[in-house]
């Protein structure tokens, strides 16, 4: 469960990109988050895995009460949550398979299981054929994909993706939203990032709409709904 | 922490220093350069230690024997002499003998007062365990029974052993001055290559990493660093220092002085260099990423 | 005007990424391109401003020969030249402003001169508000914008952009848009490479599909062409 | 180059260094450390330099004269020897100064001798412009007529001449040494952030700057590093050398001896020092970047 209560969150530099933000999710359910560029989406989700801390507010994500959290208890928070970055954070001296395998590394899986769990996912994103290559021999869709095995990996409890599609083409992004929207059936959160109106309108979920850091529309069956 | 996950992290310090290039090409060399002046350096001011020691120690006290001291006194004397604290070996010089000395240095002219005429004493020369106990033995010597005087040296010799009681001074703080430098610069470098590495552990932190479980590799690393670094000042100095040593202990014999033996000098010396290297390295690279281990 | 001919690529780990491909692209045109995930589409546009060296064939960008081109007359080339990374490449230690006016200063232009078009391009992309940024301070479709910006400043004879909606909502895609239309108006080539399916069949151009490396389709008033 | 584009340059590389923060600190950290050693070392080699040639200058040869010569000779005597190459000085001292002096170091007994029973010489002291041709103008002044004998210091003085001038070659070789260590330092230390910031350039080639307007901010951002590395070791330089030589001046002067002068030995120091860190930061950062301006 997510549960976020009057939270704000103000840049050193002044700008205050989240403004009294109250939202809950339940176990189980998959959101979209939209709005328009800058409204504070990912500053949102960086709140929820820790990444940044808020200004004022509660937040509570499985389990964790993220606000007054000790930073040797942030790694065990994150362990819970795969993420997709929008900006990929891939480790650029390790290959895409280690990349992968970091992730199962860090909670000492065993070496056989993380072998084959770490090739399952990447088949499951497509780059069965590139696990020897580093980040910078990858398309910018093929470095999105090893994100997105990155961070469910782990099977987590909540999966954030930061626009995990804004490099693929429709194909391969409809194939990364089966993926999600199978993690989602097993009682995943799954709360995406996007800017992608047709597959907000066409795979119907919650709908959380940010506009300059307010929550603006909150609908459980909702769409993409700006114009162009 | 289980030898599996131990087996991972040095696998990893492995990896990565081998995928970061120059950058750990870069870092092993400033190890190697400190290092080898650190090496270099030591071997010097151990050895001019030596040799400054070798030359004090060439510093005696005269003890002049009053005339007609029958040779029972004398020995009676010798070992008064041989029981005064710091003392080391006590030989016997007639004044005969002592006027040959005179000779030699201030010309033929002395010759004449050969046998009865010579004016000079019989003289005990004293070594002393510690060049700096001189003055004090010679100050006991002259109180004894039998004995017309003891001097040492003369001005020369105190000359001397300021300068290199002043020169020893210098360099002690000279080595602990490098020592503090080397371990500032191998840390110095150390900082920097994670300065420009602080992305990839904000990354390994955001999934999910601990402290701890970052750390590690990076510890090895450093270590890998200073013990890569380390090798060639010690191929370096073991080598110069035995052919230094092969080629200078002649002349250095001629003179009176000698060199450090290579053996056990250079076993605690290349210790040190490797300590400096591999410790350092290590705990730098740990210290310098401890700011970017938060949140 | 861009003209190539039996281009191959191959990168150092093997990957061929582009194999044989001719085409002629004249001034004044503006062409789309697109193609699944890793299909070759930024190897194609990293050619044209010799980011990468072909394996084999001729290439001609702007009356230059880039085979053979000596290292030294690449500057002279990429300044005729605007491009809109897909990694952005933004210089993270100069703010929003300084990015912009870099390259218009490496061709010693006039500092009021770079002044004024900076702030205008920045308006045109919507971020004049923020040119004391860093961009580690701005959000994914900020730092797109941004690189726009840079990409246009120097009014180019050829813009080449691959993907520069990726990161950004449906409207403010449409303004950029508009604005590369309107740079193509006034004669400069356009070539983009996108996945925004929408965007292809609503605003038609030539539209050059890659497919694992070769030119599949070219058509002149083409369509995104790939169903989902 | 235009003068808006030198200006923007200069510009640009302020706003790098300062931008660029902890590398930055650590940069010029590692220059500072660098360069106080090499001060530090420098000033201390140079005195101990200065110092051995001090002691070495103390010897003297002595030109004992036959008796019976009158003061018309001895004068003509004394022109000759000043004549002799490298001879800085010649100054008499009569045969009953000299057995003053044997007194002083041998012991009452000699007393006895004074008058016409002295059995010493009239003797010229004769200094020479370089210790090493003490020797030779010994020899040369044996063969001059009215000259019983020439000798110099003896044993004690050749094994001090051997000892100075092996430390001192020695120091020679540690200096230049100490100096490429620094040079190499430097640049190292240059070459691991210009290597962090490869991307940077990388990004600077695609938006068509060509290398030479690349390079120029890089350079005088090295230069920074070098300039602001070097402050705080000249200042330590200059304020502790100044202390040490009010210090030891005193207690040098009663040895005989004297440091240098703190005024032009302390310019040239710090020139050195401002060169190297300058200029290497400098060409350091200019040649590390060399293979990154490549397509
Ligand atoms: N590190 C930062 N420091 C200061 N301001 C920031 C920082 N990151 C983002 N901002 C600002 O906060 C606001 C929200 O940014 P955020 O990244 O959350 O937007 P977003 O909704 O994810 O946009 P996009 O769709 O473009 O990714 C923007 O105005 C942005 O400029
Ligand atoms: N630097 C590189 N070294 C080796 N292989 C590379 C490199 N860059 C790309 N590749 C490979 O070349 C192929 C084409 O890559 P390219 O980046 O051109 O794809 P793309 O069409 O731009 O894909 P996307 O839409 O995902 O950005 C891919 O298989 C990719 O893995
Ligand atoms: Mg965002
Ligand atoms: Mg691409």
């Amino acid at each position: 469960m997510i549960r976020m209560t009057n939270v704000s969150k103000k840049y050193p530099n002044g700008v205050t990109a989240i403004k009294d933000l109250s939202l809950t999710i339940e176990s189980g359910e998959f959101a979209y988050i939209v709005g328009p560029s800058g409204a504070g989406k990912s500053t949102f989700i960086k709140m929820l895995y820790h990444q940044l801390r808020a200004t004022s507010g509660k937040i509570e994500v499985a389990g964790f009460d993220l606000i007054g959290m000790k930073d040797r208890d942030v790694p065990y928070l994150r362990r819970k949550i795969g993420v997709v970055f929008q900006d990929f954070k891939l480790l650029p001296r390790l290959t895409v398979f280690e990349n992968v395998a970091y992730a199962m590394e860090v909670i000492e899986a065993q070496p056989q299981a993380i072998k084959d769990r770490v090739l399952e996912v990447l088949e499951l994103v497509g780059l069965k054929g590139e696990i020897r290559r580093f980040p910078n021999e990858l398309s910018g869709g093929e470095q999105q994909r090893v994100a997105v095995a990155r961070a469910i990996v782990n099977q987590p409890e909540v999966l954030i993706a930061d626009e995990p599609t804004g490099n693929l083409d429709p194909e391969t992004s409809d194939g990364i939203m089966d993926i999600l929207e199978a993690i989602n059936q097993r009682g995943t959160i799954v709360l995406m990032a996007t800017h992608n109106k047709q597959m907000v309108n066409e795979r119907t979920h919650r709908v959380l709409a940010i506009e300059d850091g307010r929550l603006v529309r909150d609908e459980k069956e909702g769409d993409y709904g700006y114009e162009d | 922490m289980k030898t599996r996950t131990l087996k991972r992290h040095l696998n990893d310090s492995f990896k990565s220093l081998k995928r970061n290039g120059w950058m750990s090409v870069a870092a092993v060399s400033a190890v190697t350069v400190t290092l080898l002046l650190v090496g270099i350096f030591f071997a010097m001011i151990f050895n001019f230690n030596k040799i400054s020691q070798d030359i004090e120690n060439d510093v005696h006290v005269r003890v002049m024997i009053e005339r007609g001291t029958t040779s029972k006194q004398k020995d009676q004397l010798q070992k008064k002499l041989e029981k005064i604290a710091a003392v080391k070996d006590v030989t016997y010089s007639s004044r005969k003998k002592e006027l040959n000395k005179v000779v030699g240095s201030y010309g033929q002219s002395f010759k004449m007062f050969t046998g009865d005429d010579n004016p000079l004493y019989d003289v005990y020369t004293v070594s002393t365990t510690k060049p700096s106990q001189t003055i004090k033995v010679a100050k006991h010597a002259k109180q004894l029974k039998y004995v017309y005087d003891a001097t040492y040296g003369g001005n020369n010799a105190k000359k001397l052993f300021k300068v290199m009681s002043s020169v020893r001074k210098w360099g002690i703080g000279f080595t602990l001055l490098l020592l503090f430098v080397a371990v500032f610069l191998i840390s110095n470098t150390i900082r920097i290559t994670i300065l420009s590495r602080r992305d990839e552990i904000g990354i390994m932190r955001l999934v999910g990493a601990t402290n701890a479980y970052i750390r590690w590799p990076f510890l090895f690393e450093g270590a890998w660093v200073g013990l890569l670094g380390v090798i060639i000042p010690i191929i370096i100095i073991d080598v110069g220092y035995g052919w230094v040593y092969r080629h200078m202990a002649l002349s250095m014999a001629s003179a009176g002085y000698s060199m450090l033996k290579p053996g056990i000098f250079l076993f605690q010396l290349d210790l040190t260099m490797a300590v400096i290297g591999i410790v350092i390295g290590a705990l730098g690279s740990v210290i310098s990423m401890r700011r970017f281990l938060r949140i």
